[in-house]
């Protein structure tokens, strides 16, 4: 454990925060959870600005448009820190930086690297995940969408949902049927589709939040080129489940929960109710604590499952668990928040008095769309018992997958 | 000694639910709440008919003269079908107030009304139990000054009913169109029922019941009403969202079985039900109690409101698991009673609260 | 519902207390949780006097032995809180009176009833169960002792374990399978063998609590007429799902649960760290107000499933949830006096400054003995899935059943 | 920047749990604390051969120098084979005091005889966090009176540290056959540990440690010390737990088919490692920053104990019903790791006191 900050590391800060301090005024406003409009070109140009000095896409090599920082977990960090604090925004996140690029640089061709990942990491290229499927949920490797071999092209049918900003996408990373003979895990491939082909029909997917966070794709014989595949026909399984890795990190990104707790305690030192604060309840109080205790046992948890994959140890059961225990942590900060506000803590859809732009109640069905999205709660907990700690998988499903 | 639902009490269950199932299905509540939250489409006059609007009402004055124990009945049918009505404001609070602390004139007045569903009261108690943003509502020569926020079942009031000062010690009675009101609309995760805030400025008052001053006790047996009620909803809309979960989990395939066959799944649902049947008796026992005056009864409602709003909670979350994605959707309807059960939770006091209330009933906080 | 106390429940309340006051010298002392002693010849004799005046075996019929009044669920609770109220014995319990003497009413022959009701409620006959085995566990059906025809006996060999009581025990009641070509359920029945027959071997089993509550029961060529079987042959399986469900009554009962809150309660009034008074802690009171709420929850759902019992309704899924959730509140109160008592919860074995003999670690750890046994609560969450809520069986165990 | 155990640390687990396995496993523990709780056979000596005892000792007083981190990966390698030691007191939070409190002379008369396992010492502080029965130690004359409950590890302890006054301002060594001293032993669930209590009557002190009424900076750092340690006994007692758990549900077979390949079983299982993993690293931190002395140092400690408190005492729970019957038996041992983490979780401030302190260390609770 050597977590000390030497010289080098605390110029490095210095570096940082009078970076944030020159540029306060150009960063673009941090809203909710999870953009889903289009970026702005505020956004754009902070991203370019972050690359530039190293504050995004930091360890992809220069040569497609990263940084090309060696990896310093200590930099990290100490960038994470400084931008919380002040509270400005970490520039582009979504599924092209965040799941396709890290799928790219372990999976791609070297044209798809050179290709793909500059106008990925800069925005200029936005990309959907089209996993999921009305029929497959859970069970991933059930996907039905169909791709057809028609000379140098595939043509696809099919249907996707749960796709995040598939409705201002310039591209999707899909998993799709290429062979119908193979069994159910091998059948399939992973292919990028551009959205604008023909015969992609998208149409918004509205939720318990009431915000359309998601769309539905309907694919309708979309001809996509053989080229467009990363990796080898038939492995679209292996690498999906790479892209999902770090989804998972995604999902459950400590920062993110650090970012909540801390708007939590804003709330709770100000909300009264009937002349007391919220924080000066022993019982709302020690509800905070104990999920501060949470709180800070995932971001250590993340550090040491970093360390861990820096220095390419396998992580175990350990690795699996974030996501089963961030979401939960998630949920339970908007259920306490909500209950901070007591009765008022139900406003929704902008009315008066409303606190944080709804945010409470927003997060609060968000993260439990979290601990269902990405493969269930119990969908996690078999993974961990099985893949983690090497229990038996059920009988029945052995011999059907 | 029986301990369970009088065959009348199962008969008024079935009816409101087959008369709910078909004119008030989950699409056509869809329908009315999106034009308006707490919008219920003219259904309430046909629901006084069946003895819903009246069913605190006396006879005399026109209703059904039943008991809370009745209206915890209605209540959880109405929740089973997530229905927007005024119920809760008009046939629950309104009507335990008026009978607590209206004279005969009063009553005469007012209950036949309600009992016809014509009159609809809005009811403005959330400072009774939790006052924030300076609101409360106080008199200056027999008007009204101040505000209340999160006034129950506003939507297509036309008199709200006010405790007025620190604790509610007289109670009035507004016309929605009185000089010197304000009522703004707020907008909350549940579109079933219909909220507004009220502003008073020198606002008339239409009717003082009983004694001014003197309402502390009527206040306190119609809050105990509203929380029975509110917890017989939580009770109807969790009751419903497991059976939906269980009905889902029976039909979706996954990995190539039902998932309902699965014993994750299975044990989420049997956890749901071993949560809820106690806590079902438990709501009788305490609706049975506030009906007899019984000495545990501001105690057995108070445990009542509070274990439904925590299992509550647990309940419809776990109901949407069951779901998987699609219980995340708008189009499956489950969230109507996820956020249902989420907005009755923080109403009339919240959990937290309500058991600190049950430790003051028991002599244990002195410190 | 109607719980009015007609004048006619007003002077049977007036007997039960000027009984109970009268009486108060003849009471033996009520000791912890379960007496696991052969019963003394003052509990003998109280039992007796109980049965005599209706307070005891209540409802069964006098040719039996009992008191034979009507089922008057009133008049039960009556007895209940009265009993409770003044901290006084309610005499003999265990699973003669409460296992197998509700089964013998339901399956036993006329002279079944006739012989072993009588002695078996007046405590002049002790029994044991004689159903889990160490292979069989939560698998009931899994029984493997076998009792083999020889003339008109049977001869039993075999294993059990879990046998409270064992070692005072006159009979026991015991699943052997007597079918050994019919399936795992239809191959066993319910018998009854005396404890004195040659080739029984009792050996106490000492669990984590300190205490042998258990035996096992070890049985070598045990010679038992055939005249013993309860019901019909094969019908073991059946039968003694009866006595379970009697059982599962018994484990979780709310009276035993009332008691403890009871105790909590005193405890929390008294116990003080550092000059607080534990109920005066806002964290440990609401713990103590939600233990209140479920064991209230618990009080009345019983009564509802006694008036449904009473009516002859099937309860459904609501019937099977008694057990799980009663056994797991116990476990609770336990905890939240062990946290009352601080660093002094954790005093056992009699030593100085022990609250109340130990009975909160023995409560803590008994409680979670009782999750696990008689059905583990898995199990008990399968029961409710299937035969509640008619979920359907798992497809593996399904076809092995 | 590397957070994780170091390749030393590595080492130090790995040699400590295959001396435990081959030396102290259950079944020699079973034997030594059936004669006396806490009895460790003699094995303490061997364990201060191996640096155990004198793990953060200086090197000048021939102990290991280590840092609490390494006192922290060796009391979970302890507690995963629930072996008796007077680890807690003795190399822990006795060492601690002596460090931060001792003057030069004090640590050359003192650690090198703690290093070899020749001097044990228990440790008199319970009513610095909870002070119940009217204990507590006082000074008359250089003189101490009063008693002090639940002494740790006083098995075998030749002295005992004593804070003096309410807040243990000062800091005593008593040695254990001081005229006025008399230990009685209490007797908890858990044999693995030994303790007493003392009663003080005018009784001798051996030693001061530091200035008399200014030792309070090194209770506090021997009390976040002695925290690490057991939320580090708590960590290693319930990852063995989840070991032991997991290998009998791959064994015993159920139904036709082995338990552990039971959704409800693997999932009981995946949700204690998903429990666990996340506080090791809380724990870690905590021990680093104890180590630092950084500001959040007290917080960090506060909240690792009282997480690992909670959680554990799911852990062992859980554990033991992934083992049906066979682990509510005496014979399966199971109950060892059960009883030990039920006893850490109540010493030196049980969860609830701790995350009070959190607060108050936030500046938080200010009503």
């Amino acid at each position: 454990m050597d977590l000390s900050y030497s010289a080098e590391y605390e110029s490095f800060r210095e570096e940082v925060r009078s970076f944030l301090e020159k540029n306060a005024d150009r960063a673009p406003k941090v809203g909710l959870l999870m953009s889903v409009g289009k970026p702005s070109q505020d956004l754009l140009a902070w991203q370019d600005l972050l690359i530039e000095n190293g504050y995004a896409a930091r360890n992809i090599p220069r040569e497609y448009g990263g940084y090309g920082a060696a990896p310093d977990l200590l930099k990290r960090v100490i960038i994470d820190e400084e931008f919380n604090r002040a509270g400005m925004s970490r520039g582009m996140a979504g599924q092209g930086p965040d799941m396709l690029v890290p799928t790219l640089l372990e999976h791609g061709s070297e044209e798809q690297k050179k290709g793909w990942i500059r106008p990925s990491i800069r925005g200029e290229t936005v990309w959907c995940q089209g996993y999921s499927e009305p029929g497959a949920g859970s069970d991933l490797a059930n996907v039905q969408t169909r791709a057809v071999e028609d000379g140098d092209d595939f043509v696809i049918n099919g249907q996707k949902i749960w796709t995040t900003t598939a409705h201002h996408s310039d591209m999707m990373f899909a998993l799709v049927r290429t062979e119908p003979e193979a069994s159910k895990h091998a059948g399939l491939s992973y292919i990028l589709i551009p959205m604008k082909t023909a015969g992609i029909d998208v149409r918004p997917l509205n939720t318990m939040t009431g915000a359309a966070e998601f769309n539905e794709v309907f694919l309708t014989d979309v001809r996509v080129p053989q080229a467009n595949v990363v990796g080898q026909r038939g492995e679209g399984w292996k690498i999906a489940n790479t892209t999902l890795r770090h989804e998972r990190n995604m999902l459950a990104s400590s920062a993110q929960l650090e970012g909540s707790l801390l708007g939590l305690i804003a709330l709770m030192q100000r909300e009264q109710c009937n002349g007391v604060r919220a924080i000066d309840s022993p019982l709302l109080r020690d509800r905070l604590l104990r999920l501060q205790a949470r709180v800070l046992a995932l971001r250590y948890h993340d550090m040491r499952m970093l360390t861990a994959r820096i220095k390419g140890e396998r992580g175990g059961a350990a690795s699996l668990v974030s996501k089963l225990a961030g979401c939960e942590v998630s949920h339970q900060i908007a259920a306490l928040a909500i209950d901070v506000m007591g009765e008022l803590g139900v406003l929704y859809e902008g009315s008066r008095y409303q606190r944080a732009d709804g945010r409470w109640q927003f997060l609060y069905m968000f993260s439990l769309g979290l601990i269902i999205g990405g493969g269930t709660a119990q969908i996690q907990k078999n993974i961990i018992s099985e893949r983690g700690l090497g229990m038996p998988r059920e009988p029945q499903s052995q011999t059907r997958r | 000694m029986d301990f369970g639902l009088s065959d009348e009490q199962k008969l008024l269950e079935q009816t409101l639910r087959r008369y709910l199932d078909e004119e008030l299905p989950i699409t056509r509540v869809r329908e009315l709440v999106a034009e308006e939250p707490g919008n219920d489409g003219g259904h309430w006059k046909d629901l006084a008919e069946l003895g819903v609007a009246g069913i605190l009402v006396p006879e005399e004055h026109g209703g059904s003269g039943l008991s809370i124990l009745d209206a915890a009945v209605a209540a959880e049918s109405l929740a089973w079908n997530v229905a927007p009505t005024p119920f809760l404001g008009s046939a629950v609070m309104a009507s335990v107030a008026l009978t607590t602390a209206g004279s005969s004139a009063q009553q005469a007045r007012w209950l036949p009304r309600i009992a016809t569903g014509e009159c609809r009261i809005g009811v403005a108690a959330t400072e009774l139990t939790s006052r924030r943003e300076d609101a409360g509502v106080s008199e200056r020569a027999g008007r009204l000054n101040g505000k209340s926020l999160m006034v129950l079942d506003a939507t297509g009031a036309d008199h709200f009913l006010v405790p007025v000062g620190q604790t509610g010690e007289s109670l009035a009675l507004v016309d929605a169109g009185a000089r010197g009101l304000t009522c703004e609309r707020l907008r909350t995760i549940d579109r079933t029922r219909g909220f507004a805030e009220l502003v008073f400025d020198d606002a008339e008052v239409a009717d003082w019941l009983g004694e001014r001053g003197g309402a502390e006790t009527a206040v306190c047996h119609m809050l105990n009403a509203g929380r029975i009620a509110l917890a017989a909803d939580i009770l109807g809309a969790s009751e419903r969202a497991i059976e939906l979960a269980v009905a889902y989990a029976g039909q979706r395939e996954q990995f190539g079985r039902v998932i309902g066959s699965f014993q994750a799944v299975k044990h989420m649902c049997a956890e749901m039900v071993a949560e809820l049947e106690p806590a079902r008796a438990l709501l009788w026992y305490a609706a049975h109690a506030l009906d007899g005056q019984q000495e545990d009864a501001a105690l057995m409602v108070a445990h009542a409101k509070a274990h439904l709003s925590e299992i509550g909670r647990e309940i419809v979350r776990t109901a949407t698991e069951v779901h998987g994605g699609v219980g995340f959707t708008d189009e499956q309807n489950l969230h109507y009673w996820f956020k249902r059960v989420g907005l009755d939770r923080q109403l009339l006091g919240g959990p937290d609260q309500l058991r600190e209330q049950a430790a003051l009933l028991q002599g244990w906080n002195t410190a």
